[in-house]
């Protein structure tokens, strides 16, 4: 019998992000391992075709930008298309076709300038191109996944009230305004743009040459980007759902940019002369999400337990293949706002039993939810399983379908496995921890917690807002729902004639995946 | 001429030994051309491997000795091709080629001298001549015929036209005749003859005796590997000298008779208005009355395809595609054998022609045949052992060979065991289907005399034999002719034997009686 | 003849009723899968929300049976519907994937016949000596050798630690003709373990016939050896591996997952791969019906083949 | 001679992956502590595996639910199709023949990738639902083969006879017809169950099969294979395994048959 199998299907890659999806690599963390990667040596190069190989999505990948969900899907959006604002290293919003914005006292209109900018036929970025785009990723007949990003936007009130300026008219106060300008796949397009996979046109540093779903897509050098034209001739995305294809097409120089490897292979070929190996700090959140609101994690004691439990070293070395740092059950390490001076918390056994036991739940027995939908995951759950054996608490691991994961564990089991990619704190909470959050995975709903986050939008000074977020950190930190165990390095391998690759932008951010600053020695 | 050049092949104290067994020693054989020489004996004699000698060939780990001389068209020294007409000419053809393939493959180096152009023609030319040598009309069309579609007939021909193609100066013909109806054997020894009197030399390996009669110069009796008498033909059969020969000889010509007509009263078994078909459309078999008296003998006499088969087995109840009745003692007979109840099934036996493929190979023979005793009688294991020892001691199978399996038996051996195996059942109606079709002389004799011992002892046995052998039709009281499924003729033995009506009846009885009076044209 | 037309007539109905019962069967399982198209589009997402409209907007709110039935209409005038994810029609994915796919299978195949065929034949004409031993355990060997690990090792050394051969296809998608040194891992990968399992067959089944009277018959008669062998003995021996034979042509055409993922070949298992992940019904139904008849006509194809081979056989639907 | 030689050579082969498999388990302590995964030295003489556990202890527990998976999805196989192809080839009622054959049929057009995927999917992934699956790719064509050769048993007329002599269908069926064709089902069972060996060995991939991170040597081969450059012990050791596991079981049934097929040409007259 001839026999057809396949590699896993742990091969597409999702953005693990939601929403806004961008990170700042915190800077100055990080080795200096990273930095000879970097653009530092010798002078830009004009001229060059760059392939890249990324996981995609098969025969139905589509180049509109509003319905990018693939890390492909992002990569070529962003160099075709360009947003108002994107996620800068310090992961606030940078402007980007946005010259500067503005608020008025009240946080809930803001006035945002466009720099000038053209479309790739020539045509100036307008205001009207502004409203169209983020009306078309409103439509409630569509189901765009920047939607909800936009939902505090009342794009009926908003209007433009010049040829480059806008007024945005909000329905409460958001001090983070500008993180939903950066928000992920808030793509502006040419005004009434419907088809985008025979021509599209955008305003990005790239301009549309060819596509292919599922193979390949070549874009060439704009000129007239308002960034400064690319160095690069042309890019070339290619598609390769396979890890191993993809390093081994990097090795024999098939192509000179692969996304996504694993720890291993860059353990393997780091340093040994043949590709350089550039690793994204803080780029995935690790963790395992508790439902706080059924048995056994409704009482906190057992939910602190579980901190105890997790020997976060051994998680990252095991699951992550040491390609990480370890989690203070805390979103967001290293980003604006992340309450760093917790104390680092670590494995104490004893005292995870003795919560247990006033618990009542000293047998406890709990089902942990996982599946192959991401690296990690399910090395991750038998790891745990490990652990907690040793506090006298037995994990049933629960392999489920990979393609149904996410929407499996919203709001079914106690335990599952958990990941998240890099977007601003303020959006990790809006979108998971409050009460009406639409992917509210551990369940934590509580009004105060809610009034915080309110009150924080509503704060204009940056100070006074760090301190309500340190609030709600704490309160997370001692009760929530999230046992943050790690953060994943990103990794990604070049040939050693690609430069200017950018070490310390975590997943999702601008410098991510941006192929206009980078050059061929 | 002398005679070392007059003879186209000669062996000389030819010894083969397997295993330091002799199964051929000492033979001295002379072949002369346009002259039949045949080589007599019963199964194992060593006839064949004596004449596979002439074509050089052995059984495998042979050990051989003596001189095997070949020549071609007189010149002395260089080998000579040798036709062989094996026993089961099918065998020989392949039976994934057309007829055409080997007869073009032979006729190919006959033809290499000429240019290139010319030599498809001729070898076909060539090929059709053997064909009509053969005795083969329509030759075209045959060639493109597959082995399976010619008759047994056409496939000997077709043999033998590879043959003369070949230019043989020998031909080995071994058993042609076996198992054939008195018709096709005298069309057999006709086509031997024919290819004689062309000047080839044949080889004749038969334990048929009428046929060696008709058709043999020379004759060589083997027994055990040795010959132990040749000579004339005239002179063996009128003046035998070795009391093996004579054995043989008298076994063919006693016939035992027999008993007085019993036809009396109500028949055991009635047929009324049978049709057979086959494959639901084909009528093979019409009967429209047909019946056996208690203790009485019928011979259902045939060619092949005459239906004779067909008509004894919807009597046992393995063919059910027929119309009409089959009634026992009146009542009639279910068509199908899962229909019959376990005392119909012990009334009506059947034996088959090929008594190997009969019996379970894995079992011992004597649990087979015990086993009827067992199902069909209620018997205890212990006592249908017993019975069937004594059974198969009676019908004169040793005890030592009734432990043995089927592979260890001989085909005469085996059919004993078969007879014993429906005798248990204690049946009202035994059918013996060709029973000793394929058995050489003295075995056959050995099985008709317990057939005609199961006619005399048993008062309550009616016997059907079915056969194309009138030799074995004198056993029975009464018989019937079928021709092409039509019941043609029926009546006592004596009166069919000696006045028979039909035409068909006629030309069967003819040329039975050329054959056995070895009339020579 | 007449009787084969109607044999090939009846297998012809009944492949369809096997097609009509693949798709059923197909469809029943798609239905059974945990998550829907939406679901899987929503992905690390799954705002309720979102779902709703996705699913809305993909008319997966209306019943199964009335989806599985306007699909079969549509069918019925050839259209195989369009995709639930990109809203393309499934032909352009099939077109698309076939091409690859194809290619592949056809340099497989024209690669393994001659060399399944003669390995089986050298084998058997030393049946018992050291060639004989020699084939046979080294097909066994690599037989038993998954293919990813396979795989993996001939790029690791030919492609990685040689640079003989580009590691994979990557880029070359859409014009894989033009770069064959692409093409060969790929092929050998696919050849390894078809051409065990043939040479195993065809080993098996010359030994018998070699051995056979009519085999016997044309050495006496002089034939030289080698035609003894391909023409005399070897069509004996082909009904078997032409049975293997369709059955590994199925298998090219209908799943190379392996190999396709392994470089980057875009072909029609890639398609069923990602359809099925994404939970789009209309290409997995497109693909099943796809498969289903070319299975159905390679094995009436083989069937025809092995009845012209064995006439002895009588025609079995 | 050589098929005896052939015989040890095979027994051989599969000696060493059988004993590890049925005796690992008992060879083997606790877990020790876990280290990074992928290393070697450290007191892991086969290295670390992805999760950073000692690889030698994996091999020595993870030998039993292959083999036990591989042999209990072939038996299974076999359980469906032979009753199925001998109640075909000793039927005489046409739509039974039918009936049993037709559905097989159904199963064997429907791509084995595909069913794979669906099942795979619609499954509870576990050693049950593994040899499941694989005993269900397999009955169509082992039924297929059995038929074959049960049918060629069930038309001589030995069959017949047995009828004649009043047998019961049971025995019939299965004493005869089923032991006639015990020899095609040998040689089949040894091509089969590399097959099915490789099957779960390569189930793996599809995330069917036992936990993504069980001490297994099918698992091993794929969850490790990321580490190939940097720890190939973790790959390299139960890929040798299961590839020595087939093929001595392939050399053993060889043997096994040929010895019974001279043993048979040599008692015939």
């Amino acid at each position: 019998m001839h026999d057809e199998r396949f590699p896993g299907l742990r091969r597409r890659g999702f953005l693990a992000a939601t929403t806004g999806a961008a990170a700042l690599a915190l800077v100055g963390c990080g080795g200096g391992t990273d930095d000879k990667a970097a653009g530092g040596s010798g002078t830009p190069k004009r001229g060059g075709r760059l392939r890249a190989a990324f996981a995609g999505g098969g025969a139905s990948e589509t180049l509109d930008p509003h319905l990018a969900n693939l890390f492909a899907d992002v990569a070529r959006a962003k160099a075709l298309f360009d947003k108002l604002a994107d996620y800068g290293a310090d992961l606030s919003a940078e402007p980007r076709l946005a010259e500067k914005w503005e608020a008025d006292k009240g946080l809930d209109r803001w006035q945002v300038t466009l720099r000038q900018a053209t479309f790739h036929d020539g045509k100036p970025v307008t205001a009207k191109d502004v409203l169209y785009s983020y009306r078309r990723i409103a439509d409630p007949k569509q189901a765009f996944r920047a939607k909800a990003s936009l939902e505090p936007i009342d794009l009926d009130a908003s209007r433009a009230t010049g040829e480059r300026s806008i007024e945005f008219v909000l329905k409460r106060p958001t001090a983070e305004f500008p993180n939903i300008l950066a928000a992920f796949g808030a793509y502006i397009v040419p005004e009434n743009a419907t088809e985008f996979d025979k021509k599209p046109i955008g305003s990005g540093p790239f301009r549309f040459v060819s596509f292919t779903p599922g193979r390949s897509a070549v874009f060439r050098r704009y000129d007239d980007h308002w960034d400064g034209a690319p160095l690069l001739d042309e890019i070339e995305f290619v598609v390769a759902n396979e890890e191993s294809a993809r390093v081994n097409a990097l090795l024999g120089g098939q192509v000179e940019y692969a996304h996504e490897l694993n720890p291993t292979t860059a353990r393997a070929h780091e340093g040994k002369g043949q590709i350089e190996i550039v690793r994204l700090r803080n780029s995935a959140m690790q963790a395992f999400c508790m439902k706080t609101d059924r048995a056994p994690f409704d009482d906190k004691r057992v939910r602190e337990a579980f901190f105890l439990i997790a020997d976060r070293q051994e998680l990252v070395d095991g699951a992550l293949s040491g390609a990480g740092e370890v989690g203070n059950d805390l979103f967001g390490k290293g980003y604006e706002y992340y309450a760093a001076d917790l104390p680092q918390r670590e494995q104490d056994l004893d005292r995870a039993r003795a919560l247990l036991k006033q618990a009542g739940a000293e047998k406890l027995k709990v089902t942990l939810d996982t599946s192959a939908v991401a690296a990690g995951f399910t090395e991750a759950a038998g790891i745990f399983r490990d652990q907690a054996a040793k506090a006298g608490v037995t994990i049933d691991v629960k392999m489920g379908s990979k393609d149904s994961y996410w929407s499996d564990i919203l709001d079914g089991g106690t335990l599952s496995c958990y990941r998240s990619g890099a977007m601003p704190i303020e959006a990790h909470i809006s979108q998971r921890l409050l009460t009406d959050s639409t992917t509210n995975a551990t369940k934590w709903q509580h009004k105060d917690f809610d009034a915080l986050y309110q009150q924080a939008q509503a704060t204009r000074d940056k100070t006074e807002r760090a301190a309500v977020y340190e609030r709600m950190q704490r309160r997370l930190y001692s009760e929530g729902g999230f046992l943050i165990w790690g953060f994943a390095d990103w990794i990604i391998g070049t040939a050693k004639t690609v430069k200017g690759v950018e070490t310390k932008a975590p997943a999702n951010t601008l410098d991510w995946a941006r192929f206009d600053k980078v050059w061929l020695a | 001429m002398s005679d070392v050049t007059d003879s186209v092949a000669e062996i000389r104290d030819l010894r083969v030994e397997i295993d330091g067994r002799a199964i051929v020693d000492g033979v001295r054989l002379r072949v002369l051309p346009g002259k039949v020489t045949a080589l007599v004996g019963a199964s194992g004699s060593g006839k064949t491997t004596t004449g596979l000698a002439l074509l050089g060939e052995y059984p495998p780990g042979a050990r051989v000795t003596g001189e095997v001389r070949r020549t071609a068209h007189g010149t002395v020294g260089s080998d000579g091709p040798v036709g062989y007409v094996p026993q089961h000419p099918a065998a020989v053809l392949n039976p994934a080629r057309r007829v055409s393939a080997l007869l073009d493959d032979i006729a190919r180096p006959q033809v290499r001298h000429l240019p290139r152009a010319q030599r498809r023609t001729t070898a076909r030319a060539l090929v059709l001549r053997a064909l009509s040598d053969a005795q083969l009309p329509d030759a075209e069309a045959l060639l493109r015929r597959y082995p399976h579609q010619l008759s047994g007939g056409q496939q000997q021909r077709v043999v033998l036209a590879q043959a003369l193609l070949l230019g043989a100066r020998v031909i080995v013909a071994d058993e042609p005749t076996t198992g054939q109806d008195a018709l096709t054997k005298s069309r057999v020894v006709e086509q031997l003859k024919a290819v004689a009197a062309r000047g080839i030399a044949i080889v004749l390996l038969s334990h048929d005796l009428d046929v060696v009669r008709a058709l043999a110069d020379e004759v060589l009796v083997m027994r055990a590997g040795r010959v132990v008498e040749s000579g004339p033909v005239e002179r063996l059969w009128t003046a035998p000298r070795h009391e093996w020969t004579r054995r043989l000889l008298d076994e063919q010509r006693a016939v035992p008779q027999g008993g007085a007509d019993v036809g009396s009263g109500r028949p055991v078994l009635e047929v009324r208005d049978l049709t057979a078909v086959h494959d639901r459309r084909t009528a093979v078999l019409h009967a429209p009355r047909l019946a056996l008296h208690a203790g009485e003998c019928l011979a259902v006499v045939g060619r092949s395809g005459s239906g004779k088969t067909t008509l004894a087995r919807c009597l046992a109840g393995l063919h059910r595609d027929h119309d009409g009745e089959i009634l026992l003692d009146g009542a009639p007979l279910p068509r199908s054998l899962r229909r019959r109840g376990r005392a119909q099934l012990a009334a009506v036996q059947y034996v088959f022609q090929d008594a190997r493929a009969a019996f379970d190979e894995h079992r011992p023979v004597l649990h087979q045949v015990a086993r009827t005793a067992v199902r069909l009688r209620g018997a205890e294991e212990r006592a249908a052992t017993d019975e069937a020892s004594a059974t198969l001691h009676r019908l004169g199978l040793p005890e030592a060979l009734a432990h043995r399996r089927p592979g260890e038996l001989s085909g005469g051996e085996l059919q004993r065991a078969a007879l014993a195996r429906a005798l248990l059942a204690h049946p009202r109606v035994l059918i013996c289907d060709e029973v000793t079709s394929g058995l050489d002389t003295v075995t056959r004799r050995g099985i008709l005399d317990v057939l005609a011992g199961l006619v005399g002892e048993a008062e309550d046995l009616s016997l059907v034999l079915i056969t194309h052998d009138l030799d074995t039709a004198r056993l029975a009281h009464r018989i019937a002719v079928l021709d092409t499924g039509e019941l043609v003729e029926q009546g006592p033995a004596q009166r069919v034997l000696t006045e028979p009506r039909h035409p068909f009846t006629v030309s069967l009885m003819e040329t039975t009686e050329r054959l056995e009076a070895g009339t020579r044209t | 003849m007449s009787g084969l037309r109607s044999f090939v007539a009846r297998r012809l109905l009944l492949g369809a009723l096997q097609t009509v019962a693949v798709v059923l069967l197909v469809f029943a399982l798609t239905e059974a899968l945990p998550g829907d198209a939406a679901v899987a589009l929503a992905g690390d997402q799954p705002d309720p929300a979102r779902i709703a409209a996705i699913r809305e907007a993909m008319d997966l709110d209306r019943p199964a049976y009335e989806r599985l039935a306007g699909w079969a209409t549509g069918l019925l005038h050839g259209d195989l519907g369009t995709s639930l994810t990109s809203g393309r029609p499934v032909a352009h994915y099939i077109a698309d994937g076939f091409g690859p796919t194809l290619l592949l299978a056809t340099l497989t195949l024209a690669l393994l016949v001659p060399i399944g065929f003669g390995l089986g034949v050298l084998a058997a004409r030393h049946e018992g000596r050291l060639v004989d031993r020699l084939v046979s355990s080294v097909t066994l060997a690599v037989y038993a050798v998954p293919e990813f690990a396979l795989g993996v090792l001939l790029v690791t050394v030919l492609a990685i630690k040689l640079a003989w051969l580009p590691p994979t296809a990557l880029g070359y998608g859409t014009d894989l003709l033009a770069h064959p040194a692409a093409l060969v891992l790929p092929v050998l990968v696919l050849l390894s373990r078809p051409v065990c399992s043939l040479s195993r067959l065809v080993r098996a089944g010359m030994v018998d016939a070699l051995a056979s009277p009519y085999a016997a018959h044309a050495r006496r008669y002089g034939v030289p050896g080698a035609r003894v062998r391909y023409t005399h003995a070897l069509p004996n021996a082909l009904a078997p591996a032409v049975q293997q034979l369709a059955r590994t042509v199925d298998w090219l055409l209908c799943g190379v997952i392996v190999v396709e993922a392994l470089f980057v070949i875009p072909g029609l298992g890639t398609v069923l791969l990602n359809a099925v992940a994404e939970r789009d019904v209309p290409v997995v139904q497109g693909l099943a019906v796809v498969f289903g008849v070319l299975t159905v006509v390679l094995n009436l194809g083989a069937d025809l083949v092995a009845h012209r081979l064995t006439p002895r056989a009588g025609v079995a639907a | 001679m050589t098929t005896r030689r052939r015989f040890a050579l095979g027994l051989g082969v599969i000696v060493v992956p059988l004993v590890l498999a049925l005796l690992g388990p008992l060879l083997t302590g606790e877990p020790g502590p876990r280290a990074t995964s992928f290393t070697l030295g450290g007191g892991h003489w086969l290295g670390t595996d992805f999760v950073g556990r000692d690889v030698w202890q994996q091999v020595l527990l993870g030998g039993r639910t292959v083999v036990v998976t591989a042999l209990a999805a072939t038996a299974l196989a076999y359980l469906v199709a032979v009753p199925v192809a001998l109640m075909s080839a000793l039927t005489r009622v046409r739509w039974l023949e039918e009936l049993l054959m037709r559905p097989l049929d159904v199963l064997l057009a429907v791509p084995s990738l595909l069913l794979i995927l669906l099942v795979a999917s619609v499954l509870a992934p576990g050693a049950v639902g593994l040899a499941l699956l694989v005993a269900l790719v397999n009955v169509p064509d082992a039924a297929r083969i059995v038929r074959a050769a049960a049918g060629e048993a069930a038309a001589r007329p030995a069959v017949e006879a047995l009828r004649m002599q009043g047998e019961s269908r049971w025995r019939i069926a299965v004493g005869y017809v089923g032991r006639s064709a015990l020899r095609t089902l040998a040689a089949d069972a040894g091509i089969r169950l590399t097959g099915v060996l490789y099957l779960v060995s390569t189930a793996a991939f599809l995330g069917v099969g036992v936990a993504p991170d069980a001490a297994d040597w099918a698992v091993m081969v794929d969850r490790n294979r990321t580490g190939l450059f940097v720890q190939p012990w973790a790959v390299v050791v139960p890929a040798l395994l299961i590839v020595a596991l087939t093929t001595g079981t392939n050399l053993l049934f060889d043997a096994a048959l040929e010895k019974n097929q001279t043993d048979k040409r040599g008692r015939r007259p």
